[in-house]
């Protein structure tokens, strides 16, 4: 058995949290939007000291570090609340690494890892939810160009971002997800329309029409009609800093704070009720745990990164909800933290994979259950 | 005479009125602004929503079931619930310019008052107690959940106001009605997606993961907008002290409607997280709602009696 | 609106108290099984009345009255455990008056109605318990009779009862519900053997082997191949006695006087969980309602029967679960009244329909949700 | 080196070999006898069982944690975490005949008290305070849910044992092992019935009301299982007070069992209804283990400890 941090990640984490003191009003974990000046400041601040390019090889820049380094320097900054890990440096860069040529690696890479280059996610659509094999985003190649056209919506960060890291169809409009491409589109190109769509956490995602778009062919990552397999490995590249624990903890604490100022800290209902969440932040650290060591380990780690996902999105709204439970009026007024969490955890157990998906995946690969979803 | 648990049909009357209104004067309400629409709450008083329950007015606890079911579908805003409970606290006199919606009431608990910065009427409550009361020093505004402006300010009690337990008990069965009809909207829009939104080549409604959430949301649903009119039923008839029915009423109505909050918001999936969508409009207003003065503990402590605890 | 009984039904009710002063400490309603002279005299008793045959019609020997006052009866006799209602005067017999002939009726109501004829329900196999159109226990017609061979399996009461109610394939076997009929089948005859299967409730089911035995033909109800839609009419038949909200009021009320006898009702806790399960109390007394109403206007009620039966039985559940965990130690001892509501309830869920069918009817009849299960 | 939360292979060998004793000595606990099986408690002990964790035997608390999952996935009966909790309260010269088996002990707080008509020696308890004690007076027996032989005695306390909150948190990182033992069987039982019941024509495990409970159950099952080994490990290494963290698995594991215990009810239906069936015999032993002294309330106070609250 082994569930602490051996001495070298533990003085990492030191100097992560050192490194965070400077960071810790930044807020970008929930207000990236807003904040995105401070944000991209944050992350450039990573680059600097190579962090956003931990886990990357040293031949491309980077320090050649395991997952823990990656999932300490995440979870951390999720308690910080400083910010959550760039797209540009996980699935991009980790899909590149494994998939890109070395051209590419060279066009990309360098600008991800100084926290420069930002992307956004491009997979969802209105009719490819949680199905993603439904995508119809088409892609038609002639000569060195792909023309693009469709739609995706309820994309992350679009306004601020450079490039879109975009799943589209290569193949016939039915063949699901044997015919699916990945490209790096360029937002600022033309006949791109972002458009906001406010989100109930002051934030925003956006809808992006895509209407006849330029990309080159040399900026497909991996061959044509293969995204399927790439998009899934990507996901277990970031599996074990996709949903960290700590966020809970801080979650949980706040909370605490919360009531120790209301007065209700000592009523025995919220004390009860304060125990068996606290027993959940532990539980969920188990799940991350567990993610960590199957990421360690080379295993796939679906089953453990699904369950750390349903434990920790379903907690983080049992919390919110039980504060405001508890709080009164008081709770509910705008600019209270437990009201805050209370909107903003609503959407945690749908985006990166709903509970309901996630929770099938437990079933079948974990218990050998059933075939349907 | 077989049992029947429906609204009569002047009572579903005054509830179609109240949703037609509602339809023709859609919110402007966005969750964010702070400010309240006086205009919409003059023109809900002419209705004669507002008079429902009084002397004056029509009717009685049924009737405003009726007109709250219709109001929670719409998630209208304003301090709904409040005005009911004042109505019956309050002499004609002083009554009429809350049922033509000239004035509006804050009643609650300092500091925090719902619709402080525009009420001109304060009542403090304490359950079973009430007082007239008014604002010691500046009121500070602040905005809520669902954008409504209310305030943080000290009150001075004034008289103490008579039969408050059966203003009250008239006010939770008005919220339990708005968050029953809330919350059977919510459902009813999910439902929809349901059998409409195809995911995996079929509508997600035919995934059980989807379908038995909102079964169960509509069983709570369904008793809770029952215990609301039977609330009312004894509110009208006076037989017994209406309050722990009226209390039973509300537990049961938050929670059923704060199930559906949550079970919709997981079935419209990315959908419901915008702004406007077709979930978050309700929801906060239904969290809000449920966490308006007077709290649940008085509320639990009123069902106890019913059971001799 | 109408939602209380009216003066006559409250006078019904009145005398409905008052004979089950009698019976009050029987306990049927859990310990049939071992009490089963005490449970017959009882049913002997509500026969000299004419309790068993309340809504049957006059000619047949019944009072004609509707289906409240059957409520009433059924309701009173759970809050005061005195035994639930018999199969016979139910299902049996209203099964009986709609498709039996003359004969049939001539032939078996009336030791129905006096409490003299009990049946148990043959409808479960081992391969056949939500789904019943798996039904294999075959009858062979020859001449006048069939013979019967197969095997039932969690039947109640065999061991007590005089006949079968029996559901059984008579079609192709892979006819489903196209291929059943419903016989009376003795079970004191040839080649039956019942064996005792103890339940957690300290009573039994039993496995049915039938091995070729006789029923005569004029003890098939209904058409040969027709049982399908007689069985769901009947289930309709009783959808207002089948869980009778007294029994959680009455569960309740045990509760509360174990948690006051144990000095925990002024526990801040208990407290707020006994207002939350009283208030439950409450809603599922809606949804007792609700089965009436629709049983009263001639509606067919499955929804309603099914939100009553998952709201009840879950109830039922959450009563006795959260009292143990109140009371500790003192909770788990044998003949506790609390030890004993947690054993019995972990099947409320599962008999009579589980809750994940229940949940089904609700989702497809009532909101058009899907065609799968 | 790897995270890694499994344990060590020497650990491993302990679960192995109880597992291995379990299947050749099963139990003749019907759930309804009111005895206890003393010969079979000795050939546990002569396993060195009982000695883990002291001086005497073998390792320590993850050794103890090895042995309880695999006596949870067997529901064997006996005062288990009350003997892992005297052996470390106790001198070697009283702790010798509880390692053997010779010796039984009841541990709790009067009146009723686990085993007491055939214990040799009393502790009471009253967290995180531990007495020697003697019975004062007639023992009344009394059976329990899982039909063991308990009594109710008031005790009078002799000398206070000392460091009773490492004992305790032994005992209470010991239980937590067998719940998650017991659960995970429970689990592994009801997942192989959902791979392999056939109803509307395919596997039951195929509906996702039948598979996500199931799911469910396995993410907290694994929770509780690792929060056992992580208490353990602490106190192993005696870094800090290791109450909490055993707390903490304790509550954990007593929500992931008695939780596998009504999702495995429900998946098993009709054929876990009967007393010998495949769910009933753990599901009565969880729920007694679970409700076994120390009570959960001083859990919770320890695990809050852990948030300064």
């Amino acid at each position: 058995m082994r569930i602490g941090l051996d001495p070298e990640e533990q003085s990492f984490r030191a100097d992560v949290r050192a490194f965070l003191e400077g960071y810790r009003n930044l807020n970008g974990f929930f207000h990236q939007d807003e904040r995105w000046p401070e944000v991209k400041g944050f992350y450039r601040a990573l680059g600097e000291r190579g962090w956003l390019s931990l886990t990357w090889p040293e031949r491309w820049g980077g320090l050649g570090l395991g997952p823990v380094h990656e999932f300490i320097l995440w979870d951390e900054a999720a308690y910080a609340r400083a910010a959550r890990p760039p797209l540009s440096a996980g699935i991009v860069a980790k899909t590149i690494l494994r998939h890109g040529t070395d051209a590419q690696k060279q066009r990309w890479l360098p600008g991800i890892r100084s926290g420069e280059l930002h992307f956004s996610l491009g997979y969802s659509e209105p009719q490819a939810g949680s199905d993603l094999a439904a995508v119809r985003t088409r892609a038609e190649r002639s000569d060195d160009d792909y023309r693009v056209t469709g739609e995706k919506c309820w994309t992350s960060y679009a306004q601020d971002s450079d490039y879109l890291w975009l799943l589209c169809r290569t193949g016939a409009p039915d063949s699901r997800s044997a015919g699916l491409s990945l490209m790096i589109l360029d937002l600022r190109a033309d006949g791109v329309t972002v458009s906001p769509l406010p989100t109930l956490d002051d934030a925003q995602l956006n809808e992006i029409h895509l209407d006849g778009t330029r990309v080159p062919a040399e900026q497909r990552i991996g061959a044509e009609n293969e995204a399927w397999k790439i998009v899934a490995e990507a996901l277990a590249d970031e599996r074990h800093v996709q949903f960290p624990p700590r966020r809970l903890r801080r979650d949980l604490e706040d909370v605490i704070e919360w009531t120790r100022a209301a007065g209700l800290d000592r009523d025995a209902t919220v004390r009860r009720g304060l125990a068996d969440l606290a027993v959940e932040v532990l539980e969920v650290e188990t799940h991350a745990m567990r993610v960590l060591a199957a990421v360690q380990q080379g295993r796939a780690g679906a089953v453990e990164a699904a369950a750390n996902k349903v434990a920790g999105t379903v907690l983080c709204q049992k919390i919110a909800r039980a504060a405001v439970e508890w709080g009164g009026p008081a709770a509910i007024v705008r600019g209270e933290p437990l009201e805050f969490l209370w909107r903003q955890s609503l959407w945690e157990t749908i985006g990166g994979g709903t509970s309901e998906i996630m929770r099938g995946v437990v079933a079948r690969q974990g218990l050998g259950l059933g075939g349907r979803r | 005479m077989s049992f029947d648990l429906e609204l009569d049909d002047a009572q579903q009357a005054i509830g179609t009125a109240v949703a037609q209104f509602c339809r023709d004067h859609p919110s402007v309400d966005d969750g964010a602004s702070g400010d309240f629409d006086r205009a919409r709450w003059r023109e809900l008083a002419e209705l004669g929503v507002l008079a429902l329950g009084t002397p004056e007015g029509e009717g009685g606890a049924l009737e405003v079931v009726a007109a709250m079911e219709a109001l929670g579908a719409a998630v209208f805003a304003g301090p709904l619930a409040a005005t009911f409970c004042a109505t019956q606290l309050l002499p004609e006199s002083e009554r009429q310019a809350l049922v033509t919606g000239d004035a509006l009431v804050s009643v609650g608990k300092p500091p925090l008052l719902p619709f402080a910065p525009i009420a001109d009427l304060f009542i403090e409550l304490e359950a079973p107690h009430a007082w007239r009361a008014r604002p010691a020093g500046e009121i500070e505004p602040v905005e809520t959940l669902a954008g409504d402006p209310w305030g943080r300010v000290q009150l001075e009690r004034e008289a103490e106001l008579p039969e408050a337990g059966r203003a009250l008990a008239l006010s939770e069965i008005a919220r339990a009605a708005y968050l029953a009809g809330a919350g059977q909207r919510l459902l009813d829009d999910a439902a929809e997606h349901a059998r409409t939104r195809i995911q995996f080549g079929r509508a997600i409604g035919e995934f059980q993961a989807v379908a038995h959430p909102l079964a169960d949301c509509a069983m709570q649903l369904s008793a809770a907008a029952v215990l609301a009119r039977i609330a009312a039923a004894g509110f009208d008839t006076s037989e017994s002290d209406p309050g722990p029915h009226a209390a039973a009423a509300r537990l049961s109505a938050v929670r059923a409607a704060l199930g559906a909050v949550y079970v919709c918001h997981q079935i419209f999936g990315a959908v419901g997280v915008t702004l406007e969508g077709p979930v978050f409009r309700v929801a906060r207003r239904v969290r809000q709602f449920a966490s308006e003065p007077p709290d649940e503990h008085g509320a639990r402590e009123a069902v106890l009696e019913l059971f001799g605890v």
